[in-house]
């Protein structure tokens, strides 16, 4: 009795042992971590995006097969059309995109400053009610967060249809239609959130006593929050606007929904080009603007926070 | 209660109205399978869905038949992505319109092979609600010429959120009809630029651009605008639903007319059961259900046995001599060239 | 005006934004809720009377609760490949030093930067054309489960970077090997960022309808179904399938911040 | 800078309660700061010091109370606008500006140089703070980034950046507390020198007993939000108010005991059969007496008699904890100097002069 | 418990060396710990203290030399298998466990209780926490989550997790310095009490030297990786071997001086017409001397005469800094007691008793 349970013990040891030994090379703990990851991000990630590169410089023929013959007719067909480059679908659609997302982002940024800031500054139970109310619109779906702006706009939406009902108007307003500000408004309450926990994140993290020092040496509060506020969370700011500006550049969903078809973001271009022809070349290529215009924020954003200051999402 | 394991399941890609859950018993009974039904909201989407490799998911789609063309051109492995007619098993072909049986020779043969099999038609003009917008004479100008009609429609009028349907109608008000004789559209580069620009123009006018026809339906009704370009089985359904206030204009430049039409991939497992499938959707008896539910005419002449003189008037009898004044749906030259002016339009 | 009238006007002009703020982000849902209820379900006027029948046609509708099923089982399944990778390369990243180690880290962030068009456009012609896999259920667990690791990752390493390598070193000094150090203490001490991770990387995939839209072949998602309901205007369903989402996910939330510091795992990853 | 202009009153704090919710962090206290003084502050962690200089300082508005600094009431005045300036805890230098753009914010804020249109106002506020960290010893620093100093640097820089603006008082919050040893004792030398080297008076509020006895020309302890005595550190030290005090300033024994006056003059009884004659008459009856360790005296035949159960070794000095005989506390003793007399183990006794015991009612 | 078995070698290290790339953390040392000793390694920050407890543990191998524990080579054992254990500097008790189940821990893992199948191995080990948890005066606190302690508590909770798998050797990383003050003293005592409860050896490692001086049997002063000496707390105070040890290990007065030796003895001129004698005879010419503050003497004709130019007051004793008029360095001289004879600006003479000089090569 007393035997075998002693011999499992020592197996028990020699695997222990082992495995211990296996675990103390650090070039094999550093594989079994990283490994896995970087396997799925190569394939799943880098070789989809490479691939994506190599589509744009091919064409795909009448019988919508991909003829693996390097071209730049994808870019062309970009900017392809008449008239000056600026009216050209591509152009327009993205300049236009650009201006809905930096309106967005700007917006998000104000709207969530102050709401951070309470945040931040009170704890206690009050705290958990409202980043509970923050949170909950935050968990449940953007599919459902942009329909129930959907309901809200448009000539006999909740809103206009609420202003005749109280006679507060005789004539649904247009600003009520939907088209670009009711984007603005669906994407601004899509991803508020995003900007909301970064400020958080970032301003909870700032020493209070900085702000104190800089009234305790005469400045006023504006004064404190342009010289010591603003420039100590930046690194909130810049995720938080990377955080809204990002996925508001390339929306799909709210404009969709929200334009009426009268507003075309990047997002629905691409994707209606696919949709129509398969044109996964000129899709690839447009991409491609996209991609580069968000490693060279990304690039310029890190040039003043780092990755860890992302934290807060 | 069917033969269990051993029933064969056809999938579907089509317009929701063919999951009807009456027609879709009464075929799985009669064939002997089971219909696996996924709704798609357009053609274009049937058909990149499709190039995108879903051909080898479904054994049946049903687009308008401008994409059949397109589908048989479409090679997969060296092969057209769609397979011949079985035409035995699509005994109802016969009892069809002639002139659908000649768009199928027409339109949809190739190298001796007929590839798709019409199921119901209809046309677009435009519509409008008739208690704001006077009688006139039924033509585009209504939709792009602000004069036209004695009411100010700004800001009430919608178009159809699609490139084909949207330029076509402002061709035909451009009078380029003729671009619509031969076996393709084919409007010049400088007919292209003319149409984006009117539509560009008519833009600040739009209420809006409508991708689904129910959203129109709702809209119209609750006067968010007062005219639009529409399909006749839009007002159909209104008017069966004892709104008689719609009118439906067919313009005098021309209408475009579209049939859908049924195709089976190259891919299916189960070709025979599919034709057998498809030939049960213009049976009298369920082509009579399907246009009940759809507001859209069979192409067989003999559903209008099953229906009621009103609905016979309203989809059951019409006649398809109407289409021959028509603009068939065909596909277009260039039509590149097309969506890059669309595009333009939408994001002017 | 004095200093005590001025710090009682900012605060009141701070609580007032921030009040504000809370009505912007509840009105169109508390609005959409309401609707759920109204037998005229689009707008609030003219009223016509209250009803369950949305409700009744909502959980009747199979195909739309089918398609719920699917994205919970998709959601879970990539959350928990993301969640296992997110985990592992957060340990690889806080613990130690290797080559194109940014690089790495950027990586893995990259998936939740990308717009979904063309993440889902580049998964699509990855799957179709390069690897010539139809696209599936499996497609989209493998596109979210890319999509979900950034969430993981920023959480768990954020809470790595502050969790004290000395209970490791502790729990070894006490006689615990490097398995059982995890087992006992890394592990249970980084599970509520786990945890936080996870449910991150569920819900984005639950709640995606772009990339699952590209990839998901013939598997129908709620999202496509919801997206295709809000196209038709089918608002009835529409208004009862969200309310009930919100709800689920109201008491969730509750429960979990009862449990656990989930706003701190959300807001503040720093810990304390 | 030069000439503290002691007597005059510069901040007066009368009756100041501050009450949070259900929490008075402030119990109502009272005392002035003259002019040029170096005051301090002490008490055990919670008993109200902070918010005491806060109220000074002007982030913090009393409940009730008034405070004025010279003779203007500050009711209503914020922070901003007062003549005070704080050196906080964990310093909050800010991280985003260089050493020198940290001293000259004050300055910049303050509109300094004022009066005229100077030719480059910038280079005058410069220079001026260049001064103020010549002052604190940092001359050449002022480029580099507040993380790039040690933390002793970093305390001065703290300074610096409150004295430039002169203010009338410079509050200090625990300002050393999170430097080690060896710079605590550094930078206790060079506060007293530059408070010598300033006119304004310094409040220097901490829980170091020992920092403040250095520094201080008063000090007030404080205690669950009340004040316990202010006084000179010798005083202090010497004649505490209460045993609180006693026990807080420095170490000490504290026992129970009665004190009875005969024609020897006055002696207290610890217990039966120990007893010291006494000089300290102010009490009566029952009493608690504070004896200071080093006030204790070994010798041949103390009557206070036990045995040495631990012996600490200190350097300049050697603790004895001795184990009474008689039903009293532990004793702690100090033996100065060099020499250590006695061992673990041994049986001593000890002795007390009459001088050294406080009693307390 | 009890009877520490002293003279017998437990921890021997033989020539460690730890390099991190550039960096020599430790530069070659040797010492040995014998078994039941209380036995402190001080030294300045960044000298190589936790890298020497480090290599003790396990959780470092040294780059070269050799380190054994009970004769036996530490070589390739990880830590776990080590009879050591460790007292964190920042505690790092398990917060997810509770108190009982910290103390808990090391006994499950060691396979306590061994040998025969008990009732109940559980109810066993949370018996024996209990006992642990009496030793640190926590009886009672074993449902409580740590975090739920406070400090100290904590701090004896950690000791007590570690004390309970009797190692031959505990470790103690600075264990007191994140305390303040009144508890530090508290925990010091409780440290020694509990020293002489247990068996094992005591490694303290502390840049406190007061606390060191007051803790230990013997104390190794360590500065940039290298050892200064070792020795018990008088000798090492008494006799430092180093300028270094005399300045870290106390407060002292460094000059350089010429040793002179005549008839009269030794003396050492620390500039024209400042001499001592001195006993010390060790070094002879240019010279490094260490005078400690309490050595000097205020008397009426010393030969070293200057100003006082401060004073601070210490309580038990004040500290004057004065200013000699000769050309050497300010020194720093300790008043001791109640006195405090001279104030600031009094010119005054001092003098050393001639065993109190240290004097260095
Ligand atoms: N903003 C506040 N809200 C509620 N209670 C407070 C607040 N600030 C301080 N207190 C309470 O008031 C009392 C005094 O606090 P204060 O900070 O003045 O103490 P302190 O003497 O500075 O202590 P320490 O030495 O620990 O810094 C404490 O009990 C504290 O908890
Ligand atoms: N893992 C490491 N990598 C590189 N250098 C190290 C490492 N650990 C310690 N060092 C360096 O070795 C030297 C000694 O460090 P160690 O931690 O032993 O000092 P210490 O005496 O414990 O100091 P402290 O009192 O500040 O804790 C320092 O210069 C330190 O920077
Ligand atoms: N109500 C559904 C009508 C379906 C009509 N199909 C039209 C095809 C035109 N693209
Ligand atoms: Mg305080
Ligand atoms: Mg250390």
């Amino acid at each position: 009795m007393g035997d075998s349970s002693s011999a499992t013990f020592r197996d028990r040891l020699l695997s222990r042992e082992e495995v211990i030994a296996w675990f103390d090379s650090r070039r094999r703990s550093l594989g079994i971590t990283a490994g896995p990851a970087l396997v799925w991000l190569v394939l799943l990630l880098a070789a989809p995006l490479t691939f994506m590169v190599s589509v744009s410089f091919v064409n795909v023929n009448e019988s919508y097969q991909i003829v693996w013959q390097p071209t730049l007719a994808n870019y062309e067909a970009l900017f392809a059309g008449g008239g000056p480059l600026f009216q050209r679908a591509f152009v327009q659609s993205l300049v236009l995109s650009y201006a809905i997302a930096a309106v967005t982002t700007i917006l998000c940024l104000v709207l969530a400053f102050p709401l951070a800031y309470l945040l931040a500054r009170k704890g206690g139970r009050t705290f958990k009610v409202v980043i509970f109310l923050v949170l909950l619109p935050f968990f449940t779906m953007y599919l459902v967060r942009a329909y129930s702006w959907y309901l809200m706009f448009g000539p006999s939406g909740v809103i206009n249809a609420t202003l005749l009902k109280f006679g507060i108007v005789n004539e649904p307003l247009a600003m009520f239609s939907y088209g670009v500000t009711a984007i603005i408004v669906g994407l601004t309450h899509a991803y508020f959130p995003y900007m909301l926990l970064s400020l958080y994140a970032s301003l909870d993290g700032l020493d209070y006593s900085l702000v104190e020092a800089s009234r305790d040496l005469g400045a006023s509060r504006t004064e404190t929050l342009r010289d010591v506020i603003l420039p100590l969370t930046l690194p909130g700011i810049i995720s938080g606007s990377l955080f809204v500006f990002v996925p508001s550049l390339g929306a799909f969903v709210t404009p969709r929904f929200l334009g009426q078809g009268k507003v075309l973001m990047i997002g629905q271009l691409i994707k209606d080009r696919i949709g129509s022809l398969y044109a996964v070349g000129y899709g690839s290529a447009a991409s491609m603007f996209i991609v580069v215009s968000i490693v060279i924020a990304f690039a310029v954003a890190f040039r003043y926070v780092s990755i860890e200051d992302l934290g807060g999402i | 209660i069917g033969g269990g394991g051993s029933t064969p399941t056809i999938n579907i890609l089509t317009w929701e109205e063919y999951a009807n859950e009456d027609i879709k018993s009464r075929i799985e009974e009669e064939v002997g399978v089971t219909l696996e039904i996924t709704k798609s909201t357009s053609s274009s989407n049937m058909f990149s869905s499709w190039n995108a490799g879903q051909y080898q998911q479904y054994d049946i789609a049903i687009p308008n038949n401008n994409y059949v063309p397109k589908m048989m051109d479409t090679e997969k492995d060296g092969e057209p992505m769609i397979a011949p007619v079985d035409e035995e098993a699509v005994s109802n072909f016969d009892a069809m319109y002639d002139v659908f049986q000649g768009f199928a020779d027409s339109q949809f043969t190739a190298n001796g092979n007929r590839y798709g099999v019409p199921i119901r038609f209809g046309w677009y003009g435009y519509s409008y609600d008739s208690r704001s917008v006077p009688d006139h004479e039924d033509s585009y100008k209504a939709l792009f010429d602000e004069n036209y009609v004695d009411a100010d429609l700004s800001g009430k009028i919608v178009m159809y959120d699609n490139h084909f349907k949207a330029m076509s109608a402002a061709a035909l008000y451009l009078g380029h009809g003729d671009a619509f004789e031969g076996s393709r559209v084919t409007l010049s580069q400088d007919q292209i630029d003319e149409v984006k620009q009117t539509l560009i123009d008519q833009k600040p006018n739009l209420q809006g651009y409508i991708a689904a026809d129910p959203t129109y339906i709702k809209s119209l009704k609750q006067g968010n605008f007062v005219i639009g370009q529409s399909g006749r089985n839009e007002i159909v359904e209104m008017w069966s639903n004892d709104n008689d206030w719609p009118s439906m204009a067919t313009p005098k430049e021309g209408s475009l007319a579209w049939f859908e039409s049924a195709v089976v991939s190259s891919a299916s497992e189960n070709k025979t059961k599919s034709w057998e499938v498809i030939n049960e959707y213009i049976s009298a008896k369920n082509g009579a259900t399907l246009a009940k539910t759809g507001f859209s005419p069979s192409v067989n002449p003999n559903t209008q046995e099953q229906l009621t003189d009103e609905q016979n008037e309203m989809y059951g009898a019409v006649d398809p001599s109407r289409l021959e004044q028509m603009i068939p749906f065909k596909a277009v030259e260039n039509e590149d060239a097309w969506i890059t002016a669309w595009e333009e339009v939408k994001s002017a | 005006m004095d200093h005590e009238t001025i710090e009682r006007l900012i605060r009141l002009g701070l609580y007032g934004t921030a009040g504000a703020l809370l009505v912007f982000l509840w009105v169109p849902l508390v609005v959409m809720m309401v609707l759920s209820f109204a037998v005229n379900s689009s707008t609030l006027f003219p009223f016509e009377g209250l009803t369950l029948a949305h409700y009744g046609a909502t959980f009747a509708d199979s195909g739309l609760i089918g398609a719920m099923f699917t994205s919970m089982a998709i959601a879970t399944i990539s959350a928990t490949i993301a969640t296992v990778l997110g985990v592992l390369a957060s340990m690889a990243l806080a613990r130690y030093e290797f080559p194109y180690r940014e690089l790495y880290r950027t990586l893995g962030i990259l998936p939740m930067v990308i717009p979904g068009v063309i993440f889902g456009i580049a998964m699509l012609i990855y799957f179709r054309t390069l690897l010539g896999i139809v696209p599936g259920f499996w497609t989209v667990v493998l596109t979210h489960s890319v999509y979900g690791l950034p969430f993981v990752l920023l959480i768990v390493t954020s809470r790595m970077y502050t969790f004290d390598e000395s209970l490791e070193e502790a729990a070894r000094d006490l006689g615990a090997d490097p398995i059982e150090t995890f087992v006992d203490v890394t592990f249970p001490v980084l599970a509520p960022a786990i945890g936080a991770g996870f449910l991150f990387a569920w819900i984005r995939s639950f709640e995606d309808f772009i990339r699952a839209f590209f990839v998901r072949g013939t598997a129908n998602v709620l999202t496509t179904s919801m997206f295709s309901m809000i196209k038709y205007g089918t608002a009835p369903k529409m208004n009862a399938i969200s309310t009930f989402i919100v709800f689920v996910v109201a008491v969730l939330l509750a429960i979990a911040m009862n449990a656990g510091d989930v706003a701190s795992y959300v807001a503040d990853t720093d810990g304390e | 800078m030069a000439t503290a202009d002691h007597g005059e009153t510069l901040v007066e704090l009368d009756g100041i309660r501050k009450e949070y919710g259900d929490v008075t962090a402030v119990d109502g206290i009272d005392f002035s700061i003259e002019r040029g003084e170096f005051f301090s502050l002490v008490g055990p962690s919670g008993c109200g010091k902070t918010t005491t200089l806060r109220t000074i300082s002007g982030f913090e508005s009393p409940t009730n109370g008034e405070l004025s600094i010279d003779g203007v009431s500050m009711a209503g005045i914020p922070p901003e606008a007062r003549e005070t300036n704080l050196v906080f805890q964990h310093l909050s230098l800010f991280p985003h500006m260089s050493v020198s753009e940290n001293v000259e914010y004050g300055l910049k804020k303050s509109g300094f140089p004022d009066g005229e249109e100077p030719d480059d106002p910038e280079a005058r506020r410069r220079e001026l703070a260049g001064e103020y960290l010549d002052l604190v010893d940092l001359s050449g620093y002022g480029d580099r980034n507040p993380t790039e100093l040690s933390g002793g640097q970093q305390q001065r820089v703290a300074l610096a950046r409150a004295l430039v603006n002169e203010p009338s008082v410079l509050l200090l919050d625990e300002p050393l507390s999170s430097l080690d040893r060896k710079l605590r004792k550094q930078m206790q030398v060079e506060l007293r020198r530059i408070h010598e080297r300033t006119e304004g008076a310094f409040f220097y509020v901490t829980h170091d007993q020992e920092v403040a006895m250095t520094l201080s020309d008063r000090i007030a302890v404080m205690n669950e939000g009340k004040l316990e005595q202010v006084g000179p550190p010798e005083e202090i030290y010497r004649e505490p108010a209460t045993p609180f005090v006693a026990d807080f300033i420095g170490d000490t024994n504290l026992f129970t005991g009665t004190v009875h006056t005969d024609g020897d003059g006055t002696a207290i009884e610890l217990a039966d059969g120990v007893s010291f004659a006494v000089d300290d008459t102010a009490a009566d009856g029952e009493v608690t007496v504070s004896i200071r360790p080093e006030d204790f005296e070994l010798v041949d035949d103390g009557t206070l008699v036990g045995t040495v159960t631990e012996r600490y070794f200190q350097g300049d000095s050697t603790n004895y904890r001795i184990e009474p005989e008689a039903d009293i506390e532990t004793l702690t003793v100090v033996a100065q100097g060099r020499e250590s007399p006695v061992d673990r183990g041994d049986e001593v006794s000890v002795t007390v002069a009459p001088d050294a015991p406080v009693l307390f009612d």
